[in-house]
């Protein structure tokens, strides 16, 4: 294992100790139990956002606190659901009395672990909403199964709810604004490589030289199928078809593209991705109006792309445009 | 034979020791359909039972178990932290102030923790989960007891029905949890999962064993 | 060679024509020669700076052009200069009559290919000022060597001197604004893993799993000195302390700490890095005022990461504060 | 003996089939001591200069050699390319307008070559560059012109010298150029820029070989 850490289980902790104190005047850090908050939370009369999930996927969740986007973030260990109380506690520190909404993907440990905090909240007469985002077309779904993971929609939602939070929509409001986003959502990834969680010390998958994985989970977890490497163009056919045809995308529609890296995968591979998917959704009378291409929501240092689709209306639009000062995303402020 | 607070303890440091010598097996059981980290999980989680586990010794056996709910749900994360925090929930709730109990109850306490699992996950039988080794572990265990085996008996037939259990995993289609974003490929592998609760009846197995 | 691309040959090309698509609003692709350009080219009466090298550090350069920083970037193949005629073409398009500054990093083959397309244009009577950043503790210095590499600085020098251009500087002030930032930054790196350049298909050096290499180069060249992989601290306290000592940063001093990811590490090692970085300073009593941590200048996906500190004073902090609106950086705007 | 138009071309045919020959090789000699892609920056600038060929069939040795340094200056980068480009911008200028030359008129041009590399590099012998093939090469013509060698006699001496000069390169420390970066690590390493130097030498004997 080749990391540049100290031991594995200080890892997430140092890690958000640096967060904070590189980005001290946008967020503050709390220990026990461990959650990232907004410096000037609580917001008054402002619904409060917070997401949360297991680590190494960063820039997500914790990069995302700040002005128009998180109020809080809990990470858990790596690739581990966050517990209830780090939710409950961040909840009671960010509450600025018009509830709470939790943006959740849908793992069936995130989905119980916010269940439980969401409950503990309730009790106390806080208004929650739980929000689950499942996105990742490479999951067949059903109505008896576990459906589909949370992944790249994850991050627009929050960048949207976040914007319309502060816009002052109320909790039931946001709730549905999140549901829309999450209903027009449609992601899918996958990798050459896999990633090493710090405590299990080795790859979490073996991936031959010339083989990729197609429709890879954000934790190593394997993907749809295993076939021989192919070229971007091609990669980006597949994950771009599976994607427009689920919703399914039509001529004349305005999309969002998000082009991520799983961490490893340089922005110079990201570009040739964009670059395909600009023309097949231009061949397709599918409009890109607004677009997201970095890495935003990883797998460690695994290398891989993944691709999220957005339908936008206007306010959709006005929201993905309006200011955001975090970490890791940034603009209009 | 009558179950005491101090059997609990050393139930939960059996189990605690069972989880930490099988975290590599467990967690690579979990790399194979799920992330790979359910031995590390269960291991954070019953480390944290034993770094406390002094201040449990004179307590009563409801407060014990609530106490190590407490501690699961904080510190495993994951599905099974929410999932094992329930079940120790549940058990504990009938038992709250006993220092003393017989095999009547525990069965309820077992019924009860199972029940919290499937309130927590809502899963069933053939889902390729815990509930695949517990379900069938606490059938057996309460046929033993109707048919007057001793304590002793009807916790081998419990682990053995467990066992059983856990390996009808192998061919099943995982349809709740991480494996079942696998769907066909799920199937062939053991879960983790239900193999973490078979360690923990071996650990009252053996707890029973060594009283008489 | 694992690699989301089409050929080998085409990765370069392709990957800019997406950057062009993706960020249409702020930049343009120009294709023989190649360069990349701000929308608004040119802006009147500003002096236009040109930056350029090898491709495979994005986002530098091509993702620092727009508002507030670079007028213009000249992408070579992957690791290799760019040719004089990108810089003649791109000073061309985007002079605004105000002189052309050049900030080039101190490779002999940028430095030539730069002096070159400098003799050109001075030979049609545009001002040009060639200032080169070698900022590298990695590298002996000496008057009889080629000196030191120019590495981390170059992004900083980048935006500092873009917002100089925007506030008015001219070019002989924002030339040696460019040499003072330069002479008050020191970098340093280290790597864990090689990087493969596509053309070649396989890795630059080998390292042995327990390994790491310590004062890397940027394009995979090895560097000072070949060691066991030791703790994020140790590593950590390597990089910062030959760094400090070099210039030497001294108590009560204000830095910019930049903590730079050379691709393929995660951002939560970043973190870890950076937490060290301000408990070692902090022990020093020097003063981080300004912070980057990310991916900023790579090795394509080669893992490791480098630190480089920056001097400060009020007008550097300044012009750090000023708005920026590029493909990779943004803030106030 | 005259050297005419047509020969250049035939050299510059020879010389880019030598350095495709030679781009793993070249780049394996850059990876050890540089950033890995000397053969495939020079096979790029001279696979380029192929491109156009046919249209320069009929120009005169200077307008040929001119426009293989534009070509080489535009598609090489890195180093060699301001370097090999100026150096035949620097040997095409006593050359234009002339469709044959002696051997004395290609000292001088040779000689005005290195001139340029050395003007635009800042570099003498001694700093493991292409300098330490170019410069030995260019005094072995020199002595074997003077003490009156055939053409092939001469660029025989010249390509041995050059050869001798790549060996050279092994065991000194850069002190120029990106291999310079290493320090002592560059000893032991044979320079890419020299190695590429003989290669190009070598086709212009083989060219004249051909001739005669
Ligand atoms: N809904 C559920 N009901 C019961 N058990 C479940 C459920 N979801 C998952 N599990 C169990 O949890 C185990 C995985 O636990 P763990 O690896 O610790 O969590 P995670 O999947 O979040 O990484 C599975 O092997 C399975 O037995
Ligand atoms: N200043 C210089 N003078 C002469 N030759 C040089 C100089 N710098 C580098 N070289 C030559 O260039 C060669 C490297 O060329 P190349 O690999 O194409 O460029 P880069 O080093 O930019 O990648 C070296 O082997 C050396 O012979
Ligand atoms: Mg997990
Ligand atoms: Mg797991
Ligand atoms: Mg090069
Ligand atoms: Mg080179």
């Amino acid at each position: 294992m080749k990391k540049i850490i100290n031991k594995p289980e200080d890892v997430v902790k140092e890690s958000v100790e640096g967060l904070g104190l590189a980005w001290s005047e946008i967020v503050k850090v709390n220990y026990e139990p461990m959650f990232v908050y907004r410096a000037d939370a609580p917001v008054n009369n402002k619904v409060a956002i917070i997401s949360g999930g297991g680590s190494g996927h960063e820039p997500m969740h914790a990069g995302f606190v700040g002005y128009g986007m998180l109020d809080a973030a809990c990470p858990g260990e790596v690739f581990t659901s966050p517990t209830p109380d780090q939710m409950y506690e961040a909840a009671k520190k960010v509450h600025g009395g018009a509830g709470i909404l939790f943006i959740v993907k849908n793992y069936s440990g995130d989905v119980m672990n916010f269940e439980m905090a969401a409950d503990m909240l309730k009790a106390e007469g806080i208004d929650v909403e739980n929000v689950i985002i499942d996105d990742d077309v490479a999951v067949k779904d059903s109505l008896y199964t576990q459906g589909r993971r949370g992944v790249g929609t994850t991050v627009l939602a929050e960048k949207i709810c976040g914007a319309a939070a502060e816009k002052g929509y109320d909790l039931k409001k946001l709730a549905e604004l999140c549901k829309k986003v999450n209903g027009w959502g449609r992601s899918m990834g996958m990798a050459l490589t896999p990633c090493t969680v710090p405590a299990a010390g080795k790859p979490t998958f073996e991936l031959a030289e010339d083989e990729m994985e197609i429709g890879i989970g954000i934790h190593g977890e394997p993907g749809r199928e295993r076939m021989k490497i192919k070229s971007a163009d091609e990669i980006t056919e597949m994950l771009a078809e599976a994607i427009i045809e689920d919703l399914p995308f039509k001529e004349g529609d305005e999309v969002l593209a998000f082009v991520n890296s799983m961490g490893g995968t340089p922005e110079i591979e990201l570009y040739i991705v964009y670059r395909k998917l600009y023309k097949i959704l231009e061949s397709k009378g599918i409009k890109i109006a607004r677009k997201l291409v970095g890495r935003y929501i990883t797998s460690l240092e695994m290398q891989g792309v993944s691709i999220t689709l957005l339908k936008l209306d206007d306010e959709l639009k006005e929201l993905w445009d309006a200011p955001v000062k975090t970490p890791a995303l940034r603009w209009g402020i | 034979m009558m179950i005491n607070n101090q059997d609990v303890i050393k139930f939960l440091e059996k189990a605690a020791g069972k989880i930490k010598e099988n975290k590599e097996f467990l967690t690579q059981l979990d790399s194979a359909i799920g992330d790979g980290d359910h031995g590390i999980n269960m291991d954070r989680g019953f480390s944290k039972i034993m770094s406390s586990i002094d201040t449990l010794r004179d307590k009563d056996i409801g407060t014990i178990l609530r106490t190590c709910s407490m501690a699961l749900i904080s510190t495993v994360g994951g599905a099974s932290g929410p999932l094992y925090g329930t079940a120790f929930l549940y058990a504990s709730k009938s038992l709250n102030g006993k220092f003393e109990i017989d095999m009547n109850e525990l069965l309820e306490a077992l019924k009860a923790a199972l029940e919290g699992i499937q309130m927590r996950g809502k899963a069933t039988e053939g889902e390729k989960t815990m509930i695949d080794a517990i379900a069938p572990a606490l059938r057996a265990f309460e046929e033993k007891l109707k048919s007057g085996g001793t304590p002793v008996e009807i916790l081998e037939a419990t682990v053995a029905a467990a066992k059983k259990g856990v390996e009808n995993t192998v061919p099943m289609k995982a349809t709740k949890g991480r494996a079942s974003y696998l769907g066909d490929r799920s199937i062939g592998h053991q879960d983790p999962g239900a193999t973490s609760s078979y360690l923990i009846f071996e650990a009252m197995l053996e707890t029973l064993k060594e009283k008489v």
